[in-house]
């Protein structure tokens, strides 16, 4: 950084190692773990450190990323760890005494370095219709009261980042677990009071890889980036199936 | 072919931990319970054949996993107690934390109450 | 090197991008046409899903409003360079724009009544400028999120076909000059390697901004620009290039964005002495005035030493005197931004901000059925854009703040809606033979080179010099230094290396391929900006601080001709194209 | 590591939605089994003590129909819900379709083998048909001798 682009001040730089779990199905080896030293900011996050290598050391390194700032959910991945996504997590939060540690999401299958088939993932999600089902066909704006919109509010929040699900002990098991994603958006239209086939979702949500499989590690919770209470939206899932819509 | 990741651990918090303890609890007194029907269905078979068997039950050795097997049980018990709140109370899960160490000095607290009387008997103290 | 495998299908409408614009036009095609959406991100990546603000509609749900008003007050943020037709279309369907995302699930806030709420936005005003209008829509400080969601949730309802993480490389055009026709696009598959050639009647182009140009910015890292940069390569122009928008309120030294619903719930930007300095530059709309009027003041600040800061370069935008549950309930993400990547917690301390590169206003020209045109009034049959990567014009000069997540949903709409009337009457032209092989050899090129020069050099060479020379305020001489450095970058990109030689998700490879793309366009936009000898808008000369409306009331218009450059530039032609006028006639614009 | 099954293949929407029940029965019963569970820990070993735990001492608590019913709860209670919990488990770890049932069927058998022995251990159970029994001096009042 020159001294005229220096933005916030003198801005503190540090040398951080990063431990970077690779795997490249075109050269036949295992996955493995590769270390790189990097010269990193205080306000640098995990994605800065992973471009620096990438753009300075080895272009191959292969990531996920396009918005930079927590919104599009492309770069889950798991530092030292806890699944997070890169652009977020600053590396000055981090303890820098030691390696950072970075691999791909759990549970899904690896592609290349920290890309993983989301597949199955998306999958899940589109199971369980995450679409407003309604036969009125209004001239004008379906009225809403904001309590009626406030009960729903938490779970649109979600970007699809796959945090919560790659971070599901049931879910590295048992693939076929829905998982709290897809629970998350079902739960995004069961409580939208325009919607009509709640019971439609929580059908689906009463199979046996639906919402019975959680055991409330709270993983998700803990590892969504949009702050989403999973677990708790989860639980107000089950509630519903049992007792219905409240 | 794509690969499957290789793991390293899990950094979960509490949650996480919580269930796997619940989990190995769990499977724990399950067993237990298997072996548990097994001996006290010998008190069919005669007297004798109860008496010999629980007799052997009265060494230190098992006498100690007794202690754990308590500990077990209060510890899944407790933690179940804990798992209906998440489950159906609305505050539950906002709560999960102090509810896990709520449940764990009520463990604790019925362990040291238990264990010292326990060891008592195991080991003839006369108290 | 073995050639990649190729893959044909056919389709009646093929989209390209899946941001808003694109999957609001995959569901006006896909129930009545066969369609496919390619993207080289899963769809809700996509830009889109930062916007934050919300999306301007006259509905009068909270105070008296009109579709006029709406007009006046676009064509009047565009400094006059907006066409008036099709800012009366977005104006007047822009109510239908919002009900249509309403009912198909949008989560917008409600009005007690359980009506959509609306907030102030920068620019809009009641009556032709009496005084600011509550006319954003919005869902908190994720309205683009909701409408990307929501969009792509309608296109699983519908069953739409997505081909995701394909990167479209090139456009296949057949015939000769006024007879060029679209035919296919030719995408590279990220997982693979391997290509695929779309047939399709209709093609349409989706592909959003390119504000990677720029070092500072908004924008998310994808955005290279490729689909203008692909129309640009086939020999058809570009409009108003030159205009690209500066969002005051960027997190100071990352760009990232703080939305201007910030002020538009009363945030207030200070300089270093606390001065509430837009009192000085608009009086009376002040800190809600059109962003390149608040860009220019901040930067001026800085200039002339009011910065903030112990380097003095950026300015403070105060929300402390906001309650914690305004902020909590309306901008919940952005102050989470200010807190996580700044450290600041804006309940009690105002947050440093400085201008970021933003929305490019230009982009490809098209008619008001979104339509792209081959000169000032040819329409190229079969090949349609929309969203941040077309130009209507509906932005004009400046875009207002909301009009973008307005306008994708309109022309995307309308591409889709006059796609498929079009692929129902029209022939597939054939697909040549040879249809990918400049992509091949393109590819290939750029897998085998082994040359000395690294990409991130070079991106990073070009974003700074282009935020040197070509941001808020430029000159002759500071455009001339860009094109001159972007000439060296362009000849330096001809003796790249890509590490990575692999198939299998090579983004070494694809960078390397968008950053010929981001050169193209900078290009563009510094040759544009310096023929544009006048200040208009976004783009402010300061050897031209005036608007000039006798030479340069017209749009320009910018072409890649085949001559060989001996000068930087050398091989753009430049042309202008009239602005349409229905009811507004020029006048000065002052807030 | 455990591989996981494939989660592509699709998710079967077939058979009885039993998991639902499972479920709530892991909560009542575990309710009730704290009670019976800790009761039960409470009375043998913590007021009598491994030690004093003899055929006579069995006997004797289960000469009260009380106790009988108190210790049948649990057994029922506590099989069902420890097998349900295993078959849940089971599920997890298991990859191979064939190992699955395997281990649900044979919980199950296990499960049920020993409910219905406890159960006539329990229902057949009377400390006076022993002659020994009536050795014991306590139990012989419940034996009206
Ligand atoms: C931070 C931020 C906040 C904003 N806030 C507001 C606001 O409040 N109100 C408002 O009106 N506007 C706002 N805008 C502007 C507005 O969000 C964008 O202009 C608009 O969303 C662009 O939509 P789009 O569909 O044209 O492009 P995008 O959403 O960017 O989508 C582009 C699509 O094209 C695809 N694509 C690109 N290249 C290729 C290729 N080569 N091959 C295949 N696919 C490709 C991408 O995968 C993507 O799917 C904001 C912009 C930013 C950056
Ligand atoms: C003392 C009272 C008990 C209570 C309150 C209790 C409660 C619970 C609850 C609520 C669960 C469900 C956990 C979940 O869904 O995440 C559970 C699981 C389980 N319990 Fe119990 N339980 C008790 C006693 C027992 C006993 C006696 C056994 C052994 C026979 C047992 C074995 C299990 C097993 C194996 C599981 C499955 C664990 C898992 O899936 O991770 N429990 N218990
Ligand atoms: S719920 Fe949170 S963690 Fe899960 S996908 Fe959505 S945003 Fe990501
Ligand atoms: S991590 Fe999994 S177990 Fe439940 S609480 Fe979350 S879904
Ligand atoms: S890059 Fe978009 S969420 Fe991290």
């Amino acid at each position: 950084m020159s001294a005229e682009t220096k933005k916030i001040g003198e801005i503190p730089s540090y040398k951080v190692t990063l431990f970077v779990r690779r795997f490249n199905p075109e050269d036949g080896q295992e996955a493995r773990w590769e270390d790189f030293d990097v010269e990193v900011f205080g306000t640098d996050r995990v994605l800065d450190a992973l471009h620096k290598i990438k753009w300075e050391q080895d272009g191959s390194l292969t990531f996920r990323r396009s918005c930079a700032h927590g919104v599009c959910g492309s770069d889950a991945m798991r530092i030292n760890g806890r699944n997070r996504l890169a652009c977020k997590t600053l590396i000055k939060d981090l303890d820098m005494s030691q390696p950072i540690y970075v691999e791909p999401i759990k549970g899904l299958a690896v592609e290349k370095d920290l890309v993983v088939d989301m597949n199955p993932f998306y999958q899940a999600y589109r199971d369980v219709k995450p679409f407003l089902i309604a036969s009125d066909k209004p001239a004008k704006e379906r009225l809403q009261s904001a309590e009626e919109r406030a009960r729903f509010d938490d779970t649109t929040k979600c970007i699809l980042c796959a945090a919560c699900t790659t971070s599901c002990p049931v879910f590295w098991t048992d693939g076929q677990y829905f998982g709290p994603a897809a629970i998350v958006n079902a739960h995004r239209f069961i409580f939208d009071s325009r919607d009509e086939a709640s019971e439609v979702r929580l059908e689906i949500l009463n199979d046996k890889e639906g919402v019975w499989r959680c055991r409330t590690t709270f993983n998700c919770t803990e590892a969504c980036p949009r702050g989403i209470e999973v677990t708790k939206a989860i639980a107000e899932v089950k509630q519903a199936i049992l007792v219905g819509r409240r | 072919m794509a690969k499957l990741p290789a793991g390293t651990l899990y950094r979960g918090k509490v949650g996480m931990w919580s269930w796997v303890l619940h989990r190995i609890t769990g499977v724990a007194i399950f067993f237990f319970l298997l072996v548990h029907t097994l001996d006290t269905a010998l008190v069919r078979v005669s007297p004798e054949a109860y008496d010999a068997v629980i007799n052997t039950y009265k060494t230190p050795i098992i006498g100690l996993g007794e202690l754990g097997l308590v500990a077990a049980i209060l510890f899944h018990g407790l933690n179940g107690i804990r798992v209906i709140l998440i489950d159906f109370w609305r505050k539950g899960a906002k709560y999960q934390n102090v509810m896990f160490w709520i449940v764990v000095v009520l463990a604790a607290l019925l362990f040291i109450g238990f264990a010292p009387r326990h060891l008592a008997h195991v080991f003839h103290w006369n108290v | 090197m073995s050639t990649p495998k190729i893959h044909h299908y056919e389709y009646d409408v093929v989209i390209v991008g899946a941001g808003g614009a694109g999957m609001r036009a995959a569901i006006e095609a896909g129930p009545h046409a066969k369609t496919a959406v390619i993207s080289k991100l899963f769809p809700t990546r996509s830009h889109t899903g930062a916007a934050q603000g919300g999306m301007a509609a006259a509905l009068a749900n909270v105070e008296e409003d009109s579709w006029e008003w709406h007009t006046f007050d676009t064509v009047k943020g565009g400094d006059y360079l907006v066409d008036q037709d099709a800012a009366e279309i977005l104006a007047k369907e822009s109510v239908q724009a919002v009900i249509d995302l309403e009912n198909m699930g949008l989560p917008f806030n409600r009005t007690p009544e359980g009506k959509i709420d609306q907030r102030r936005f920068g620019g809009h005003t009641r009556d032709h400028g009496k005084a600011p209008v509550r006319r954003s829509c919005y869902a908190a400080d994720r309205t683009g999120h909701m409408i990307l969601q929501t969009l792509y949730q309608n296109c699983v309802k519908l069953g739409i076909e997505f081909y995701n993480e394909f990167y479209v490389l090139d456009l296949v055009m057949v015939g000769e000059g006024k007879n060029k026709k679209p035919s296919a696009v030719v995408a590279y598959e990220l997982a693979t390697g391997d290509l695929h050639v779309f047939a399709g009647k209709s093609i349409i182009f989706a592909t959003g901004g390119f504000g990677k140009i720029f070092k500072t910015t908004s924008n998310a890292h994808t955005l290279t620009g490729d689909g203008v940069g692909i129309i640009y390569r086939k020999g058809l122009p570009l409009e108003d290039m030159e205009f690209y928008q500066f969002h005051p309120t960027g997190l100071a030294g990352l760009g990232i964005l703080l939305s201007e619903a910030a002020r538009g719930e009363g945030g207030i930007l200070r300089n270093a002495s606390g001065e509430r300095f837009m009192e000085r530059y608009a009086p009376t709309i002040k800190d809600l005035a059109p962003r390149d009027m608040v860009a220019r003041a901040m930067a001026n600040e800085v200039r002339e030493g009011r910065g903030a800061g112990p380097n003095k370069d950026y300015v403070l935008l105060d929300l402390t005197h906001l309650p914690p549950e305004v902020i909590d309930a309306k901008l919940p993400d952005i102050t989470e931004f200010a807190r996580t990547y700044l450290g600041v917690e804006p309940y009690t301390e105002p947050v440093p901000v400085f201008p970021t590169a933003h929305y490019a206003m230009g982009g490809i020209p098209t008619n008001i059925k979104a339509e792209v045109l081959s000169d000032n009034n040819t329409v190229v049959p079969g090949l349609y854009a929309a969203g941040e990567c077309a130009c209507v014009s509906v932005h004009g000069a400046n875009r207002l703040g909301t009009n973008s997540l307005l306008d994708i949903n309109v022309f995307g709409k309308r591409s889709g809606i006059y796609a498929v009337e079009y692929a129902k009457t029209a022939k597939q032209v054939p697909v040549p033979a040879n249809a990918a092989d400049e992509v091949v050899a393109m590819i290939e090129k750029v897998r085998n080179s082994n040359g000395t020069e690294k990409v991130a050099v070079l991106r990073k060479e070009l974003q700074d010099t282009m935020d040197k020379n070509a941001q808020v305020y430029r000159t002759e001489d500071s455009l001339n230094e860009a094109l001159d450095k972007i000439a060296e970058l362009r000849k330096r990109y001809e003796n790249i290396s890509v590490q990575d030689k692999g198939t299998r998700f090579n983004t070494d490879l694809l960078e390397a391929i968008e950053l010929g793309f981001l050169l193209d366009l900078a290009e563009v936009l510094a040759f544009t900006a310096r023929e544009r000898r006048e200040s208009r808008g976004g783009h402010f000369r300061e050897d031209f601080e005036t608007r000039n409306d006798k030479k340069f009331m017209v749009h320009s218009m910018a072409y890649l001709t085949d001559k060989k450059a001996k000068k930087p530039a050398d091989n753009i032609k430049l042309d202008w194209k009239p602005v349409t006028i229905t009811n507004y006639p020029p006048m000065e614009r002052k807030y | 590591m455990v591989t996981i099954e494939t989660p592509r293949s699709p998710r079967s929407r077939k058979g009885a939605k039993w998991e639902k029940w499972g479920w709530l029965y892991m909560r009542a019963s575990g309710v009730v089994l704290l009670v019976l569970i800790f009761g039960h820990l409470f009375i043998n070993l913590f007021q009598n003590g491994i030690q004093a735990i003899t055929f006579a001492f069995v006997a004797g608590k289960w000469a009260d129909p009380f106790w009988k019913i108190w210790d049948g709860a649990m057994l029922w209670l506590a099989l069902i819900h420890g097998t349900n919990g295993m078959r849940t488990i089971a599920n997890d770890y298991t990859v191979r379709l064939g190992m699955r049932k395997f281990l649900n069927v044979t919980l199950w058998v296990v499960c049920f083998a020993l409910i219905i022995l406890g159960t006539l251990v329990i229902t057949t159970f009377d400390p006076c048909s022993d002659p020994s029994v009536n050795q014991i001096a306590d139990i012989s009042i419940h034996c009206g001798k």
